[in-house]
Parts: C-alpha cells; structure tokens; sequence
C-alpha cells in the first residue's frame, strides 16, 4: 500500500527526510533517543545533508531564525567535503542504514559536479543522487545553475550519462517557470526531480534595524512555505512525467497526501523534523492508516488531484 | 540517553512579572542532568513551533527545574504556565561545566545566565571557595548570589559586573572562572580573565537542539562549533569573540 | 514624520491599503461601521481594485481558502469596467476621498494597457497608477507582462511618456530575479515599484482530492509570505533607486516597519484587512508612537536595514 | 450599522459532542438582528485568523445567539468556549428572509441550516402556516422542528429531507418555501418547489464578510453575487445550480 516509485528506485514508503534536516548525527543519538527518530521501517530513503567537493566551515552565525510560520536558514552547506564523506560518513551510513541512501551533492562548476559524481559511483552502498542546485544561502554552489533552464539542461545532460542510479535534480522555487526548469531537468536525463528547496527570506529585528540573519536574504521553510511547494509540485507534474520527490511545510500525514495528489510520488519531511522529531515515523502512521480505510494504494492518488 | 516526555508541571513559581521557574518531576531526566546542560522545553499551545533551549536550573531529588525570563513567544507561553499544567521537554542536552578540586572559583552571570551558574555553585567540589557574581538590568534581575550589580543601580552596586572583576580576581586569588550571559558581558570577562581558566556556557538560536542542523553555531578556533553538541559550556579561550 | 514620497506623489502616511482587499464597498459602510476602517487621516493614499478595459465576472467559486498561515484568492479580477469605472466608480470615490488615489488597472495588451492610461488620463482627480502585471488569477491580463523583463520594459516604456503622474508598476513575486524585473520597470520609465502580488499557492481537501479552488493554482498572501515579501523588497531595494511601495503579510506595525528598513519608502495592508478591519489604523498608530520615541522620521529608515 | 465588538459569552451551552449554543448580551446587535443576517465570530485564541459566518439563532430582549456545529479550527475554537470567555464578532451582516403574510411555509433545513430557520419560524406573521422540517446525519443533529430525518433512521424518518417534501407540500397546500442546507439538498429542493415562491440562505467561504472581496459569491442570473452582502438569502430561482 505504502510502496511506491521513484524513478529507478522502489522504495517501501513514501516517506523520506530533506536533505539538511535530518543530519547523520541522528544515528548517534538514536539509540538514545526514546523516540522513533530514524524508523527505518516508514522510510522509504535516506538523504545525507548536501556534500562539497571540499569542506565547507558554512556561514558565520546566527544562521537560524524562527518566524511566525515556518525558519529562516543560512546554513551554507557546512560539510566535512567529498573525501571525508567517503573515508569517514560513508561507511557508518552504510552500516547503519537499511534503506536506500540518496546522496546529495553540489559544485561549483558543471566539472565539479561531473567529478562528484564520478569519484561517488566508484563507492559502494549508494542508492542514487540528488543534484542540489538550489540552495540559497552559498555564492558558488547551487542555485546559479537551477535558475537558469539552459544552464541546468547542461549539467544534468553531462551527468545522466554517468550513472545508472536514481538521479534525482533538486529544483528551486525560486524561478518564474517551475515546469520549464522541471523539463530542462527531463531533457538533460534525471530521472526525477524534488521539490522545493527553500523560498528566498529575509526578517530584520525591528528594534535595531539588523536582519536577523547576517546574510540578509536566506532560506524560508516550514508551515509558511506550504501552498507554494503544492503549487509547484503540481505544476511541475503537469510539464514532466518525471516522478517527484516532494517537500515544503510538510508537518503531518494530510499534508503528505495533498502531495500525492498534486503529483508527488514520494514526499520528504524537512523543518517539521526539528518541531517533531517523530514527524516522519507519525506521518507514516497516519497516511497508512487513512490507505487502509480507503481500500487504496499511494500509487492510485499520485497526480489524481481534481 | 535524550529523552522526548511531556511531563506534568508540578511547581509553576512565578518570581516576578518577567521570571518564572518551573519544576517538574522525573526519575531518569533528574538522574541524567549536570551543571550546564539543557533541555529544550515547549509549551503545548506552541504546537508546530520550536522548542526552546532553557537551562537545566537545578536537581532536586526527582524533580528539576528550570528558571525562565519571558522575552518572546516561547518564554512567553512558558512562563504562563501553571501547575498541573504539561510541559513539553527533550533533554538533557549538550556538556556539562568541567570541575576541579581545590580551586577559587568565580561565578559570574548576566540576566537569564544565572540559572546554570546557580545550579554549578551548588555543585562545586568540597573545598572550592566560590563567589557569584550576577548582574542585571534593574533589582527584577537579581537573584540570591554574593555580589549583585544593577544598571539602574535599584540593587547592588551600580554599574555592570565586568567593573568587579578584576578587584575580586586579585583580592581573593581567583584561579577559575565561570560565565554566563550577555555576549557582550561574555567577550569583556575573557579579556578580563588573562590566563585564568574560564568556562563560559553560550547562547544561540537552536532548531533542532541535538547536533543535526548545524543551526547554532558559535565560531570556535579557526571554524564552528554548536552550542548544543560540542557547547553549551566552551572553553573561553577557544571562542573567537570577534566574530560575535 | 509619517510623511514619505512615492515617486511624484508625497504622502501623508506611509500606509496604504492593497488593492483588492479593500474595496470602495467600504466606503459605504464607513459611515455605520464603529471601527475606523477607513482612517483618511492615517493612510497615505487609496488603490482601488484592479479594473480592465471590459467588465470582468471573475472566477467561479469557490474563490478563497483560507490556510494555516494566509490565504489562497482566485477572485480573478471582477470588476465593472473601465466605463462603468469611470461614470459611476469615479465620482464616488472622488467625493468620499480626501487622500490621493491611485487607480490599479491591467489589460491584455500593450495597446490595451495604453488605451486605459489614456483614457483614464482625461479623467479629473486621479494622483497615479498602478499597473498591475502580476495578478496569477487570470488568463490574459496580468502575469504575463510580469514574468519577462523584456515584455516589462516595452510595456512600461510604452505607458510611462503617456502621464506625469505618479506611475507604480506591481511586480509578481513568481519571478527567478526581482532585481531585473524592477530594473526593467525602472528602465521603462515607471516613477516607483510596488511588491509583492500574491505568491503561487494551492491546497487540497485531502479527504477528497478536490482542490480548494477550481482553478487549482491560485494567489497566496498574508502572514506565510512575509519573509519572502521581505527578501524581494530588499533584493528590489538594491537593484533600483525607485521608491518602493510593498506588500505582503503585514498585519502589525513591526512588520511595516522591518518592510521600511527593507527599503519600503511606503507599505501596503492587504489580507490582513480581512481579520483586522482596523489593521491599517492601528499600523499607523503603532508606528508614529514608535518613530516619535525614536525620534526620527521614516525617511530616516528607508533601507538603512543593516 | 455594522458593529465590531468583543463581547462576554453570558451562556455556552454545549448541546452534545458537535453542536454548542453560544449566547451574548449587546442592545444595538440585539436590536438591528433579524431572521436570515448573520455575524461573523472568532475566539479570542484565533487572533490573526478570519472570522466565521455563523448565522444569528435568536434575539430575546438584548441578547444574542449562536448555533454552531463543531466542523473545522474556526469553529472547534467557538465551541470550546465557556461562560466568561469573551467572542470577537461583526454584525449583524447580510440580508433577511423577506416575509410575507398569510402564508402556509415550509421550512427545511440540513445541518447548521437549522438555527436560521428555527428563529425564522419563531418571527413568521401570524396566521402563516408552518411546518419545519429538518435533517441530519444522525439524532445527534436533530433539534426541535416538526417532523425529523436522518440518514441512518437513529430518529425520524430515515432518509433525506428531500424525500419528504413532495407529499408535504400538496398535504398542506404549501405556498412559500425556505431553506438553509448542503448544497445538493437546497438544488434538489429548488427542482422541486416548482413554482413555489422559494428563498434560500447560502453558505460560502467568505474572507472579509461585508462585501469587499468578492471572495464569498455564487452564481446567480448571469453573474455571481456575494453571500456576504447580497446574501445570505437569495430566490432560488434565479441562482444557477449547475455551477455549484
Ligand atoms: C543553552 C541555552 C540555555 C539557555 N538557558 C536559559 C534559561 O535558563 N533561562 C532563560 O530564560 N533563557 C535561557 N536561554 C535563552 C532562551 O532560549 C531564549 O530567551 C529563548 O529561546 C527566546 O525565545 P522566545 O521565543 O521567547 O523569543 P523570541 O521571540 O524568539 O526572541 C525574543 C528576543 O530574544 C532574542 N533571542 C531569541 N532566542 C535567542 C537565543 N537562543 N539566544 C539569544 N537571543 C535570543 C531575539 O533576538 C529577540 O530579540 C538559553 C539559551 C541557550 C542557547
Ligand atoms: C451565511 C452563513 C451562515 C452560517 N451559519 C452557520 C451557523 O449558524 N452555524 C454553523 O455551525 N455554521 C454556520 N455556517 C458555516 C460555518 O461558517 C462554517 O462551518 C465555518 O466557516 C467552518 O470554519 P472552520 O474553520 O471551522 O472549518 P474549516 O477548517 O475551514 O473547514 C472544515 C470543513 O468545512 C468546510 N467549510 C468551511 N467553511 C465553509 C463554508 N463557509 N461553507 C461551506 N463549507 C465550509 C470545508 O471545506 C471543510 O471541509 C454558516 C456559513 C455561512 C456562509
Ligand atoms: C536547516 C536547514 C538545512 C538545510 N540544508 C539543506 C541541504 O544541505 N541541502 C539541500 O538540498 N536542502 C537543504 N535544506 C532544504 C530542505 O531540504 C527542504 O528542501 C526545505 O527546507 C523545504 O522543506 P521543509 O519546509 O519541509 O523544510 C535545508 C533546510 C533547512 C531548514
Ligand atoms: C482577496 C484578494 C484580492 C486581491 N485583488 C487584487 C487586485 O485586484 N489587484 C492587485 O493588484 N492585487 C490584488 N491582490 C493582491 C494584494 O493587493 C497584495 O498584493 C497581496 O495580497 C499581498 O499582500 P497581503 O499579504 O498583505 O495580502 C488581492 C489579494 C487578495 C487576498
Ligand atoms: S540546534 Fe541544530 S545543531 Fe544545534
Ligand atoms: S466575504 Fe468578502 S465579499 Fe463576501
């Protein structure tokens, strides 16, 4: 009931955790954890939080800040780089996980990223990728080439060739024509996309006149963010047939399913994890709860919105 | 351990218009907690929104309690609550203050830093000679300690407590400190504190609370560190203050 | 020290009201209605809703919805007509207005867009425009015009040598780059910008698949987009030298006051109308107090953010 | 005059599970309310949200009331409220039922159609004629009326209201038709009140509640109207129920 496809990847659930919320920390507290933080058997995927070529220290604090619907972040892909991840994260992922692990990377240069992917397709355990090309809060990685259809049509024709792994494009919202990006992604050969990374934001202390962030504008996620990400997962799924990997302000199993209708194949929680780090594991709960009593399987809603 | 509980509110003492400590009772939350650790605590109607890091105020028994000023939404409806009210709570977290025997400890904390530093004091080994001082905005802010300053001079002396430093330093032969506070106040103390020892438990915005988001870092030596993994107690020393 | 400049218009008060969410029905309520919702001594100017050059039905219903943190909108532009306005609208507003007023209007071409400027040229008493090219709920007026910097800068350089009047030209938020799309009006010749329109928004009745509105995408506004209302401000803010009229989500003064030091020279209430119909009056009161404590003027603030 | 007003609940009364009567006590509302106008209320917790249409129940002497079903945040947050609380409201909104003398009426209402009905019956002119009939899922929805019908036959007929009113109206010689209900029981009532005289109150989502938005409409002739403010009571001939 729960199963569920995503490209070239079956997953037993629907239910995976964006990139950057669900960092690899959590394996070391979940066996101290007395709640179900990583339940493997209600995700469908794990993905890692977005890796560089090289380490990133990430930006200068503060980096988070709490709106009245959803946070603002400027975490600037802080990550131990490419061979770190290899040498170190890698093999404790793989010992730990029972699902399959997408890993997410970016560069700085349509050659980087084709290095990434080489030097990952030499590791064994990975499930498939997801080509972070939107975030917001870095200057050279990332969202340069997801604002552009031509741009992000080159990358992703120049990596597709590379692997025979799940190549999922992680798109931005930030664009004026969310299908035409998803079709450049088409064109270029992922075989699906995900959505939404954050939404542009920015918040200042009205008392002082400082953006709360030392950025200015950085990344908006959460409650907030939520009609947006359905829209664009909906218009996405209109301009591609690629399967979509959904998220945006997903808190509970009936935002999950208004995804599903509007398109998604499989949807991932992000900002919820850190309001409720049982969203996932509830989510789960709840959307086969509600399958069960309707006598239907997550493949029969996707993209049934009427 | 870290646990996820909702916890009854069995004490919800109400200090004054800005301070309220609230106590719960918890076998394993009270047997796991030390001197500078945390907890991050929400209040049920802030449902959907984050917790907030409040430090572990004291242990007594199998009850805990924490000591909360209301400057925002979360504070706000914490320190609304009342008995019998729940509490949501995950916790312990972060490091706890490093002890030494032996040792002349001063204790130093500005407004909602004395929480931790009341609890540590409690806490020091046998035979530590120790001084609190702590500071604040007017005589709302103070609370039992040795030496208190106000601003508007309405408690205490006048004045902000890094002008005490020094003299007490030298005058009682101070070889360690602990701090708490404002980062103003936090920056000064360490340039105050030479090559004393000096420990210092940092604030920062928090998302997720247990090292996953990478959210609250503080910069430390030539990179990061987070406040609620590798802090919420640093040494001083490694703190690069100038970028805060 | 409430005072402000929108381009060629100074104004009184650095707070309006959005156009749409607060039409000239109040006008005759305002004399039975004990809240002061239409405060002429507090707000700067009025905008009136969007008319067309033909009278205009609107979408079928339902046309709103209201979500966990805003709403969704497919009112689609109802309105009497550029006639009609004229003869009976007009003169109403006119006897009942003692601030400026501002007239938005869109069209389905660029020669329809000129031919409402001309003509509403003749008028007598209008103090500006506001050329709204972004309204997502309509099929030929609106969006269009404001997705493509190029298809901006014709259009406005085709309006602009058309009036000495104040000429705001309303941006969509559902573009890749703010920045350009104001240069483009700035380069067209428009005296001042206003921001946001609504976002991209959706939602689904997850016990039926249905969506909330027919149309299925739909506008977004209130609380939820004002961190991106915010970011686009800034981001707009540092591309121009225009003054910038903004929107988005302001329900309090804090709020008009983080979009002035975002570089808003004046703001606008829209949604927010709905659950405070006081909103704008008490925005004004909140926020003379807080200048006059501070001791400085708004012109002090505009984007000085820091 | 359209008051905006936050006034003490005098009476929450809670009728079962989904249902509470909400009453409050205001001379000028009491006083400019009549059958078919309704108000739009918020619990004080919902600041920040839009109000919700709620139909007036019934004015005695100055005060006010409310029947609310328990259906969704808005109106969960109304009917947890208790005595003392106080109600955000705007009103009274809206059009009445127009009334006509010496008439023989037939009232059906579904669901929350009922309070507008059930204070309309109670204001008809003497000498009309009236039979209230109404329906609901199950006894739990069924109020004081005339003759009953649930769904699940747990009181009253079972089956639709709809069901019965053929037989009702050639019985009784009815001459005037109202109604308040679900969508598909107020067109298929349409369909069978012929050439009856037949108003109707709407229900729509509204945003602004007095007119401005254009958020609230339904079509009727050849365009839309708004429930808020040409509304809540149409002729039902002349909306066009294909569209709905
Ligand atoms: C490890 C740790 C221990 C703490 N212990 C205590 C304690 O024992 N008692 C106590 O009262 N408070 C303590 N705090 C501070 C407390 O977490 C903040 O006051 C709280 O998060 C503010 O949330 P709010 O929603 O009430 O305020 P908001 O509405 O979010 O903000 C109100 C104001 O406070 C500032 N602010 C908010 N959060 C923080 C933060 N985390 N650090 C610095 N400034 C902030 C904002 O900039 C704003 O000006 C601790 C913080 C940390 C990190
Ligand atoms: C003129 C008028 C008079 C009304 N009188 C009464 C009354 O006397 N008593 C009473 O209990 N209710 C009455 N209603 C209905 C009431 O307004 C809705 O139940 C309420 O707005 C639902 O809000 P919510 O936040 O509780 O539910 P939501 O969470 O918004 O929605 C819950 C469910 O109800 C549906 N719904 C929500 N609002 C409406 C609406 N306005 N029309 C139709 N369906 C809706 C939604 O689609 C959803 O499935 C009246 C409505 C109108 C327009
Ligand atoms: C703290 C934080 C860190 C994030 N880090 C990453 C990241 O490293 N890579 C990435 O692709 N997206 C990152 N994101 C974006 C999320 O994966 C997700 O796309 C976005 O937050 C929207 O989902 P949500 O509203 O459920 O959080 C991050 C988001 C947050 C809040
Ligand atoms: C019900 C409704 C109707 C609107 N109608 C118009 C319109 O006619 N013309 C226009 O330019 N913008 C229209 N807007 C957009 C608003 O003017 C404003 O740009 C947007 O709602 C963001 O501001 P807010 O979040 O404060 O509402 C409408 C918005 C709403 C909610
Ligand atoms: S709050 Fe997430 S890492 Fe510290
Ligand atoms: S609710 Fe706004 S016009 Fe009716």
């Amino acid at each position: 009931m729960m199963k569920t496809k995503l490209g070239r990847l079956a997953l037993d659930s629907p239910i995976t955790v964006a990139s950057g919320t669900f960092g690899m920390e959590y394996f070391e507290i979940m066996d101290v954890f007395d709640a179900p933080i990583l339940p493997q058997d209600k995700l469908g995927a794990y993905i890692c939080k977005t890796i560089t070529p090289l380490p990133k220290a990430g930006n200068p604090p503060p980096r988070i800040y709490e709106t009245e619907c959803g946070m603002l972040n400027s975490i600037g892909l802080p990550n131990p780089g490419l061979q770190c991840f290899l040498d170190e994260e890698l093999p404790i992922l793989l010992e730990k996980l029972s699902i399959p692990l997408i890993v997410s990377f970016s560069g700085g240069s349509v050659d980087e990223f084709c290095m990434m992917l080489e030097t990952l397709e030499k590791a064994e355990g990975i499930a498939g990728y997801e080509i972070n090309v939107s975030c917001p809060n870095v200057e050279n990685e990332g969202i340069a080439f997801g604002a552009d259809s031509d741009v992000l049509y080159q990358l992703v024709s120049r990596l597709a060739p590379l692997t025979n792994k799940e190549l999922i494009v992680k798109l931005s919202p930030n664009v004026t024509d969310i299908g035409r990006m998803a079709k450049a992604a088409e064109a270029g050969g992922a075989s699906s996309i995900s959505l939404i990374n954050t939404l542009w934001g920015m918040a200042i202390d009205w008392q002082t006149g400082k953006a709360r962030i030392p950025r200015k504008v950085c990344g908006y996620s959460g409650k907030g963010v939520k009609p947006v990400a359905l829209a664009l997962t909906y218009q996405a799924a209109q301009a591609v047939s690629l399967p979509i990997l959904a998220m945006g302000g997903i808190s509970c199993w009936q935002d999950a399913l208004e995804f599903i209708y509007a398109g998604a194949s499989a949807v991932a929680v992000g900002t919820s994890n850190f309001t409720d780090p049982g969203a996932p594991a509830r989510i789960y709960d709840g959307l086969l709860e509600h399958l069960k009593a309707k006598g239907s399987g997550i493949k029969d809603l996707i993209g049934t919105v009427s | 351990m870290i646990w996820l509980k909702t916890l009854p509110i069995v004490h919800a003492q109400r200090l004054n218009a800005q301070y309220t400590v609230l106590t719960v009772e918890d076998k394993d939350l009270a047997a796991a907690s030390h001197p500078g650790m945390f907890c991050e605590l929400r209040a049920p109607n802030q449902e959907g929104r984050q917790f907030k890091p409040i430090s572990i105020y004291g242990v007594e028994g199998t009850r805990l309690s924490f000591f909360i000023k209301s400057v925002g939404f979360g504070t706000d409806a914490l320190c609304a609550l009342q008995d019998g009210d729940t509490l949501e709570m995950m916790g312990p977290l972060g490091n706890k203050f490093p002890v030494f025997a032996g040792k002349k400890a001063l204790l130093v904390s500005g407004g909602v830093g004395y929480p931790p530093l009341a609890w540590l004091k409690a806490n020091l080994p046998d035979g530590t000679t120790v001084i609190h001082l702590h500071g604040g905005a007017s005589s709302e802010d103070i609370f039992d300690c040795d030496i208190s300053c106000t601003m508007d001079g309405s408690e205490g002396h006048q004045g902000l407590v890094t002008d005490l430093v020094l003299p007490l330093i030298q005058e009682h032969g101070i070889n360690l400190i602990y701090s708490c506070g404002p980062v103003g106040m936090l920056k000064k103390l360490t340039e105050l504190s030479g090559d004393i020892p000096h420990f210092v438990s940092m604030e920062a915005y928090m998302a997720c609370g247990v090292g996953v988001c990478h959210g609250c870092v503080i910069p430390v030596g030539d990179g990061f560190q987070r406040v609620c993994k590798e802090g919420a107690v640093f040494d001083a020393k490694l703190i690069d203050w100038r970028q805060l």
